[in-house]
Parts: C-alpha cells; structure tokens; sequence
C-alpha cells in the first residue's frame, strides 16, 4: 500500500489525539500571540458605552452550557461594562438551559463592583413561547414576567419602575447560540418595537449574521470567543475591568488549533487525490 | 396663520411655531407636537404647554433647546386640547400661539404598512394562483434537482445489499418548514421500502413530529399495498435534547450499518457528528436542510446536498403534489419579482443622482419599515 | 369533525393574527395580549407529548427487555428523580435541581457533547472534507481565508489578512446569505399561508382518522 | 496544582470522561452517560416549564385569582393528555391547530417586514456608491451577487444561456458564502473543546487559574 493510501488509513483516534494535545499545550504554556480587534466588536462595544448611566441594558441570555466557552465571557465582560459605567442590567432567556447560566452571572459579577439586585440587576427567567415572550415584552414586561427568576414580584424591585417595556430599553444584545437568538428579537422586537439590537453570537453562526449587519438591523457583532476576547481587550484597555479574562487566555489555542486543521484538511486532500491518480 | 408670523418679526426674539396633529397609526392616547424657531438664535430650553377646554395650562414637558418635536402620550381620546410652546433663553419665555384644538384618537389601519399589507397582497395572489392552476391539473414545469436523482439511487442501493436506511427528518418541529418538506420525501422514501420490504429506521427528536412521521410511513405502505410490512417500532421518540439525540442516532448508524443515511430538514450543531459517524460507516449520505449553518458540512461530508430551497423544491418534485408544486411556482415569481424590484429599484436611484430625476430618490421610502 | 375543527382554528387564528399586525387600534392590542399569553400556557403543555412518548418508549422497552433496557432503567430513573427533585424544591438557584443536577450533571454531559465536536471537525477534516469539485474548492479556500483572518497568525503572514477575511464576509458572503435569507423568507411565508388556508396539513398526521 | 475535593466535581468529571469514550467507541459507559443525559434533561424541562411557565401563567391566573378566561387554554392544554388515549387521540390536533394558526398568523407580516422589506432596502444601490472607488465595487459585487445567488434558486426554468450564466455564478457566491461559515464553525468547535479542557484543568486539577 504506497505511502498516500497508508496516509488515508490513519486511524481517526491518531487525529484525536493530535487535537488534543494541541488544545492543551498552549493552556499550560501560554504561547502570548495575543488578539487582533475588527470593527464589528467595537460597535456593540460603542453601542453599549453610548448608553447613559441609569438607563438599562437588556441583555437575553439564549444558549446552553455546551456553548459557555464562547458565549459565557461575552455576558460577563458585558455586565462588567455596564456596572463600571453604572449602567443597569436586564436578563432574560428564551433557552431553558441558560436559566442556570444567567444566574450564575448575575450572583458572581454584580459584587465585584458593589451592585444590589434588584436596584443595578434583575434576571427575568426563562418563558416557553418565543415569539410570545418577546412581543408581550414589547407591550408590558410584566405580562410576561410578573415575577423575576427568583420569584421577586416585578413590582417590588426599584429598578423596574422605570423599565415596563421594551421601548425603555436604548439597547440590547442576545447572546445566542442558534435558534430562537438575535433573528428572533429582530423579526419581533425591532420589527414592531424598534428596539437597536447588538448580538453575540458562537462562532458557527457569525457569518450568517452579515445581511443584518449591512442592513442596519443589527447594530454590531461579537463572533465567537474571538468575539468575547475583543470584548474583554475593549472593556479592559478602557479601565472598566481588571479581571482575568478567560476568552483572552484560551486564543492561544485557538489559533493553534486552526493551523492544525488546515493542514489536516491539505494531508487529506493530498492523500485522496494521490490515490486516485495511481488507483486510475 | 399670517398673524403668528408678523407677531414674531415685530418680536425680534423668534417665537416658536407649532403644529400638532393626533399622532398616526397608533392605539390613540398620543398627540406629536412639530415646532420651529424663525431664527437661528438656540433656546436654552423648551417647555410645552397644554390646555383642556376651559381648564388651567398644565406643563406636560421641559426638553432641550435642541429638540423639535415631542409625543404628549398622557392625554385621553376624543378630548379637545390646545398646546403652546415655549422658548427659553436666559430667564424669560416666549409663547407661541396657542395650537388649534385637537384631540387623539385609534387608527384602524396603520397606513406606515402599507408596503407590507401589498406585499403580502401580491405574493399571496401568486401563491393561490399557482395552487388552483396544480388544483385544475395544469402542468407546472419544476426543473429536476441532481441532489434527486440521488436520493432514489440511494433507496435502490439499500434494497439491493437488503441494509436498513436510516432517515433523520430533522431536529426542528412540525412548525419548521423543512420539517414539512422533510416528512413529504419521507412519505415518498416509504414507499419505495415498502415495495423492496428493506428496513425503514426513523428516529425523532420532536414528540409531534414522531407521530406525523408515523402516520405518514404508515399511509405510504398502506398506499403500497403492503400495510402488513409497516412496523411501528421502526419509528420512534428518543429525546428532545440536541446533543443526546446524536449521540443516540450515532450509536445506532454505528450498530445498524445502514447502506444510506439521509438527513433531510432542520439541523443545529449536531450536524456534524451525524455526518462524519454516517461517512465512517461507508453509508450513501444525502443531506438536506435550509439550516445555513450547517450546510458547510454536509456539502463537504455527504455524497449529495440539497441546499436550503432545493429541499423544498425536492419535496414538490418527487411528491409532484399539486399543492406543493403550486406553492413552489408562487415562491420562484416571487423571487423574480424580488429581483425586477431591486434591478429597477436601484436603476431609478442611481438615476436620481441627475437633477432633474432628484424625485426618484424617494423610492427608497417605499421600503422603510416601522 | 377530526379534521375540519382544527383546521378551522388554525384558520380562523392565523386571519385574525394577519389583520390584527395592521390595526394600531387598543382593542387589536388588547387581543394580542391575550392571545400571547394563552399560546405560551398552550406551548408550555406540548411538553406533555414529549414526556409521554420517551417514557412510553423506555417502559416498553423495559417491559419486552428489548437490547439495552438496562439503559432505560438510567433514562427513567434520571427522568424522575430530576423531576422529582425540580418539583418537590424548586427551580430556584441554590436548590439541588440547580446545584447538583444541573451544574455538575446537566451542563458537563451538554458542554462535553459539544466538545467531542471539536475532535470529529478534526477527523472530518482529514477524512471526509474533500475538494472534490469546483464548488468544494471555492468553499474551502473561503474557510481558509477566514480561519486565518480570525487568529494573530493571519496577521503575521499578511498584514492585511484579517482586512480581506472581513471583506469575503461581509461582501460575497453577506450577498450569498441574504439570497438564501430571501428564498427562506418566501418559502416560510408560502408554508404558513398554506397551513392557515388548510392546504397543508402535515402536522394533523396523514392518517384519516 | 491542588485537585478539587468536591465530590461532585468529579461526578462532572466522570461524566465529562463518560461522554469522551464515544470518541473511542460505543460503551456500556457511554451509554449509561447518553441515557442519564436524556433522562435528567426531560426532568429538568419538566421542573422549570412548571415553575417557569405553567404556575405563574395558568394556576395563578386561573386557580388563585380565578379569572375564567384561563379556561380557554387549559382546556386547549389538557388536550395534548389525550395523544396517549387511542379514541380521542385526534383531540390534540386542536391546541396543534390554535398555536399553529396564532404563529403563522404572526410569522408573516413579520417575515416580510424584516426579512424581506428590509433586506430589499438593503440590496437597492443608491447615489451613496459613487463616494469612493471601492464602495461602489463593493455595492456592485453585492449587488451581483445577490441577484445571481438568488437566480439559483429559481426552479421554473431549465438553467440555460443567460439563467445558466448567472445561476453559475450564484453558486460561486454560495460556495464563498458556506467557506465563511465553515471558517467560523471550526473557530466554535475548538472554543468548545478548550473550554472542557479549561474546566478539568481549573475546576478539576486546579493547574490552571
């Protein structure tokens, strides 16, 4: 069997294992190549610095643990941003499984800079009936959530008396990890509320987001934890935030790992069509 | 009128001129207010007056110098009202003439979607025209899909070499459209293993599309004659969480051997590991879904891929439904439409760059939306 | 009866929903209102057709000892207990739905499904990503491009990479996916008019009865 | 480097190890993690659709303040109950029938506002291009792209002579369009396999900060 047809029969786990060990070397030893910022992180960066102290973000937490890495870093450099500007936070979710994650987020960050729930934060819960949530949001936020995720009366929090729909609200970014996520808040909320609508989203959906992006409905992008990384350099280099910034750390890796895959992709071509020259 | 504009020259301070109308296309309950200022010289702030029939002025607002318009949504319909409107600079106000009356009130129509309601108007008129020609058995010309030819080779391949199929008809629900169409090409798949009597295996992530896909395999071997042949358990729920779902749909490509795999209908991030488990097993891959994300994969992964609309036309085709041929006719002049629209569209606004044709750039109004 | 109730509903819901977009009117809001509120309880009920079928299905399977009714035992088990567990001390966090079985069950079986992800895009990529035709080719030298313009590696081989990465998204392949965004659109929309006018009818499963 | 000591750090671990060995092959450990997976998920839904969703939306509403419109849906509701009793089974094609009808009633003039009317708006070329040499290409590139993308997936005629041209070109626009995206995906798929590795190496071994 010639070296192209030994090359193709690599067994599949070979390959796991390179994968790997490149993930994990570069998270033990910091290899530094640092991270590069586009422009459509700096406008969802730029949105959110616009809005004035006291007004609200509203930020809707759609995605699951599996896509914590990416999207994860995203909400907390966020919420950093905003309580270092003394700008309200607003959570909701339209994925069950992020009801966990926005609470995680929501009892870790607001005390690393002395902000009450309630007053500075609220996190609204999860609802089933995604179209249903967002417009009934539009009308009356109360509609929807009558009690806030952790049984609060909406009433009761000193924070909402100022915000009762989405009209409230100057800006928002859905972080989303597939569907229901930001096309969802555009086709209902910005469609009949028009509310400006930022999105963070995994990688895998980014470059789906362009004819948004050049139509103007959406008003920036975070891609990916490259995305988040770009976010944690911004939030950082203009000293809202000290803190470590895990997307930032795990970059190293990352690229690494795009090398690896294509010169994958190259070896199998390569090996495939080297095969079929001498198998014809 | 003319009284308000003489006051204001004699004034040498320019007092505000007001227009107020009941705010358009809304519940009611809202009056917008429109002002200027003759002269340039900026008020340092605003205050806007209002006055029922024979009560006191009330200030309803105090706003920046700068702005010139304001909405006064704390009024009630069918009331009269006048506003004022005062400018002021360093200690002392300006009124403007008190408004005519005015009072709110609900539109029944909101005029600002309008291009919306002709829109809608037009594609349906395409839709249902097309649908009652496929009704009256007038032929609809759809051109054939390759991804097509596939899919029944593939079928034939597996009753040949007597190994099951496996069909994934998606992770998305009943609502989802390439659901629906996936569930027609399924119905179609169906027959032709009943025919052969070759192992049909249909795994569901979504309670009620597992029991549609069960009356439709059902009704396609009925409708081959072979209701005995259909077995229930070949179609079954497994869990309506993503990743479990693959793992589980996985580990049955990898038991079963299956001679083809087809996944047809709306996929997330699992995409991939049923693609790439399905090729170690040497199966036929057809793929198809108008789920954008992961059509990279199945492009790169499987034999075949129907990419977004082509599952929608596939399931027109094969089925030759009338309905769906119908509806997919609708759809191909609606996207011809789409296209004249925005050749001439933009024509007529590259245009209005010369002078006199200034008034075309107007059209791109038409597609504002609110 | 069976069929034509139904459809006359969805009928009925989906007219009213079209007209109720064009009227501003408080009584069309009001309406919206209550409707949004009704579908989300409704919604929230099809869950019962989930639960039902998979606990069908796994009590079946472990009535007829069908291969791996062992596992059924797991799914069953894991299905009450979660449940039990959720109902009997809350949703809220710090209760142990939230601590236990969600922070150290639920979301390392997610997370780790995803990540096995990584390993198969790698052996996807040497074994089944072929540049078999003109098309395959176009996409991977696109991905390339990308890929590198997204990590400071790209930066090191050509300054302006990252430039030319953002300009294949946000010209070529902004225009490719705003033409599918069309096609998606109208086919979504010839879809939900069909179901509303009762022409498709799919989802009240072929059978007659 | 201090190994965590909480017992159900290494529940996760285990189960994080559990879902790694499919990458090896199909095992009894594997299967126990898939089945424990499908099983805690359902209860987890279960748990939080009541609290979420049904209590605050129908009991309180309907039972507490005892308004008796909520009638309406929790009959609608109750129906799914009767997909597992064969007579009435055809029962739950009514609540299919009323959320069916409410969304595509609702998705259509949503659609075309914004995936359609918009996105027209967005694809005009207006006086704006002739600012700069590689603005108006860009629009022009677009534009192209666009119409020729869109043309591919026109079905009504044989793609010949000109259609040919253009729907060739579109796939050209598509196949750059589907690079990116795949450029992309591989950026999430290790994002998600680092973040693993960053909880056995944090949480777990405490190696890492």
């Amino acid at each position: 069997m010639s070296f192209f047809e030994k090359l193709l029969k690599i067994d599949r786990k070979v390959i796991f294992i390179v994968i790997a060990v490149l993930v994990l070397f570069p998270l033990l030893k910091p290899l530094g190549l640092g991270v590069s910022s586009g422009p459509r992180a700096k406008a969802v960066f730029d949105a959110v610095d616009a809005i004035p102290p006291g007004k609200t973000l509203l930020i809707s937490v759609d995605f699951d643990p599996a896509s914590m890495p990416e999207l994860y870093p995203m909400l907390v450099a966020l919420m950093r941003h905003c309580f270092a500007k003394n700008v309200k936070v607003l959570l909701c979710g339209l994925w069950i499984t992020g009801a966990g994650l926005a609470d995680r987020a929501v009892t870790e960050i607001p005390p690393e800079y002395g902000k009450k729930y309630g007053e500075d934060v609220v996190y609204l819960g999860w609802k089933a009936g995604v179209d249903a949530v967002i417009l009934g949001m539009g009308e009356n936020i109360k509609n929807v959530f009558p009690v806030d995720y952790y049984g609060h009366p909406l009433d009761s929090l000193p924070m909402m008396q100022e915000v009762t729909r989405l009209r409230d609200i100057p800006f928002m970014v859905a972080i989303s990890a597939g569907t229901p996520g930001f096309a969802d808040w555009l086709l209902y909320a910005q469609s009949r509320y028009g509310m400006r609508v930022g999105a963070g989203v995994t990688a895998v959906s980014a470059a789906d987001a362009y004819p948004y992006l050049q139509s103007g409905q959406l008003t920036g992008l975070l891609a990916g934890m490259k995305g988040a990384a770009e976010y944690e350099v911004l939030v950082q280099k203009n000293g809202y935030s000290r803190a470590y910034m895990p997307a930032v750390a795990a970059m190293d890796s990352q690229s690494l790992a795009h090398i690896v895959i294509m010169v994958l992709v190259i070896i199998g071509n390569v090996a495939f069509f080297a095969t079929r020259r001498i198998r014809r | 009128m003319i009284s308000i504009i003489l006051g204001v020259l004699f004034a040498g301070m320019s007092a505000p001129l007001i227009q107020v109308r009941d705010t358009p296309n809304d519940a009611g309950k809202s009056i917008t207010l429109n002002w200027q200022f003759l002269s340039e010289s900026p008020a340092s702030a605003v205050v806007v007056q209002r006055v029922e029939k024979d009560g006191e002025p009330v200030v309803v607002a105090s706003l920046p110098g700068s702005e010139r318009w304001f909405v006064d949504e704390g009024v009630i319909d069918r009331q009269p009202y006048r506003y004022r409107v005062g400018a002021v600079s360093d200690g002392d106000t300006l009124w403007s003439e008190w408004s005519e009356v005015v009072s709110s009130s609900p539109q029944f129509f909101n005029w600002a979607r309008l291009n919306i309601l002709v829109s809608m108007v037009v594609f349906f008129v395409l839709v249902i025209y097309f649908i009652e020609n496929a009704r009256a058995g007038r032929y609809l010309f759809v051109r054939r899909i390759a991804g097509l030819d596939a899919v029944e080779e593939a079928v034939g391949r597996a009753t040949e070499m007597g190994k099951p199929i496996v069909y994934v008809p998606g992770l998305g629900s009943v609502a989802d459209i390439a659901t629906i169409a996936s569930l027609n090409i399924l119905g179609e798949v169906a027959k032709k293993t009943a025919q052969y009597d070759s192992a049909l295996l249909v795994p569901n992530r979504d309670p009620i599309v597992y029991t549609v896909a069960r009356e439709v395999v059902k009704e396609a071997y009925t409708r081959a004659g072979r209701p005995d042949a259909f077995k229930p358990d070949n179609i079954f729920f497994v869990t309506s969480e993503q990743f479990a779902y693959a793992a589980a749909v996985d580990g049955l490509m990898v038991r079963e051997k299956p001679a083809t795999n087809f996944f047809l209908g709306t996929f997330w991030a699992e995409a991939l590991i049923l693609a790439e488990t399905g090729a170690t097993t040497g199966a036929i891959q057809i793929a198809g879904t108008d789920s954008v994300f992961q059509l990279p994969f199945f492009i790169t992964a499987c034999d075949y891929t129907l990419i977004g609309e082509e599952l929608y036309a596939a399931s027109a085709y094969l089925s030759r439904e009338p309905l769906l041929l119908g509806s997919l006719k609708g759809q191909d002049y609606g996207k011809m439409l789409i296209i004249i629209i925005v050749v001439f569209g933009s024509l007529l606004l590259l245009l209005s760059r010369i002078p006199q044709l200034g008034f075309f750039s107007k059209i791109i109004n038409f597609f504002n939306v609110s | 009866m069976r069929r034509s109730l139904p459809l006359a509903l969805c009928l009925v819901m989906g007219i009213i929903m079209m007209i109720q977009f064009f009227v501003p009117h408080p009584v069309s809001v009001a309406f919206y209102d209550l409707t949004t509120k009704w579908i989300r309880i409704v919604s929230a009920f099809a869950l019962v057709l989930g639960v039902g079928s998979l606990v069908l299905y796994h009590t079946d399977r472990l009535r007829r000892k069908r291969a791996g009714w062992e596992y059924s035992i797991v799914t069953l088990a894991g299905l009450v207990v979660t449940a039990i567990i959720g109902l009997g001390w809350g949703v809220k966090p710090g209760s142990p739905l939230q601590e236990v079985l969600f922070k150290n069950m639920l979301v390392p079986l997610n997370a780790s499904m995803f990540a096995i992800l990584a390993f198969y895009m790698a052996s996807a990529a040497y074994r089944a990503f072929r540049a078999r035709t003109k098309e395959a080719v176009l996409l991977l030298i696109a991905a390339f491009v990308v890929m590198l313009g997204m990590v400071p590696v790209g930066e090191a081989i050509w300054h302006k990479l990252p430039e030319f990465a953002e300009w294949i998204l946000s010209v070529p392949n902004m225009a490719a996916k705003r033409a599918i965004l069309f096609g998606v659109a109208l086919g979504a929309i010839a879809t939900s008019l069909k179901v509303i006018l009762g022409i498709e009818r799919g989802w009240l499963g072929g059978g007659k009865g | 480097m201090h190994i965590s000591t909480n017992i159900w750090t290494w529940v996760a671990v285990l189960l994080t190890f559990g879902i790694f060995s499919f990458l090896w092959k199909d095992n009894p450990f594997y299967k126990f993690c898939e089945h424990l997976f499908v099983g805690i998920s359902v209860g987890y839904t279960i748990a939080l659709t009541w609290y979420n969703s049904v209590y605050p939306d129908l009991v309180t509403p309907l039972f507490r303040e005892g308004k008796p419109l909520y009638i309406i849906p929790f009959v609608l509701g109750l129906c799914y109950f009767c997909r597992f009793i064969p007579k009435v089974s055809w029962l739950i094609r009514v609540p299919m029938g009323f959320v069916l009808g409410w969304a595509s009633g609702v998705a259509i003039p949503a659609y075309f506002q914004t995936n359609i009317i918009k996105q027209i708006q967005g694809s005009l070329l207006t006086p704006a291009i002739f600012a700069r040499w590689d603005i108006f290409l860009w629009a022009l590139i677009s534009f192209i792209g666009v119409v020729c993308s869109v043309l591919y997936f026109f079905f009504s005629r044989e793609h010949k002579g000109a259609l040919r041209l253009a729907s060739e070109t579109g796939i050209v626009f598509l196949m750059i369009g589907f690079g990116a995206s795949f450029g992309y995906t591989v950026m999430a798929r290790m994002s998600l396999l680092i973040g693993r590795f960053q909880f056995l190496l944090r949480d777990w071994l405490g190696v890492i900060k």
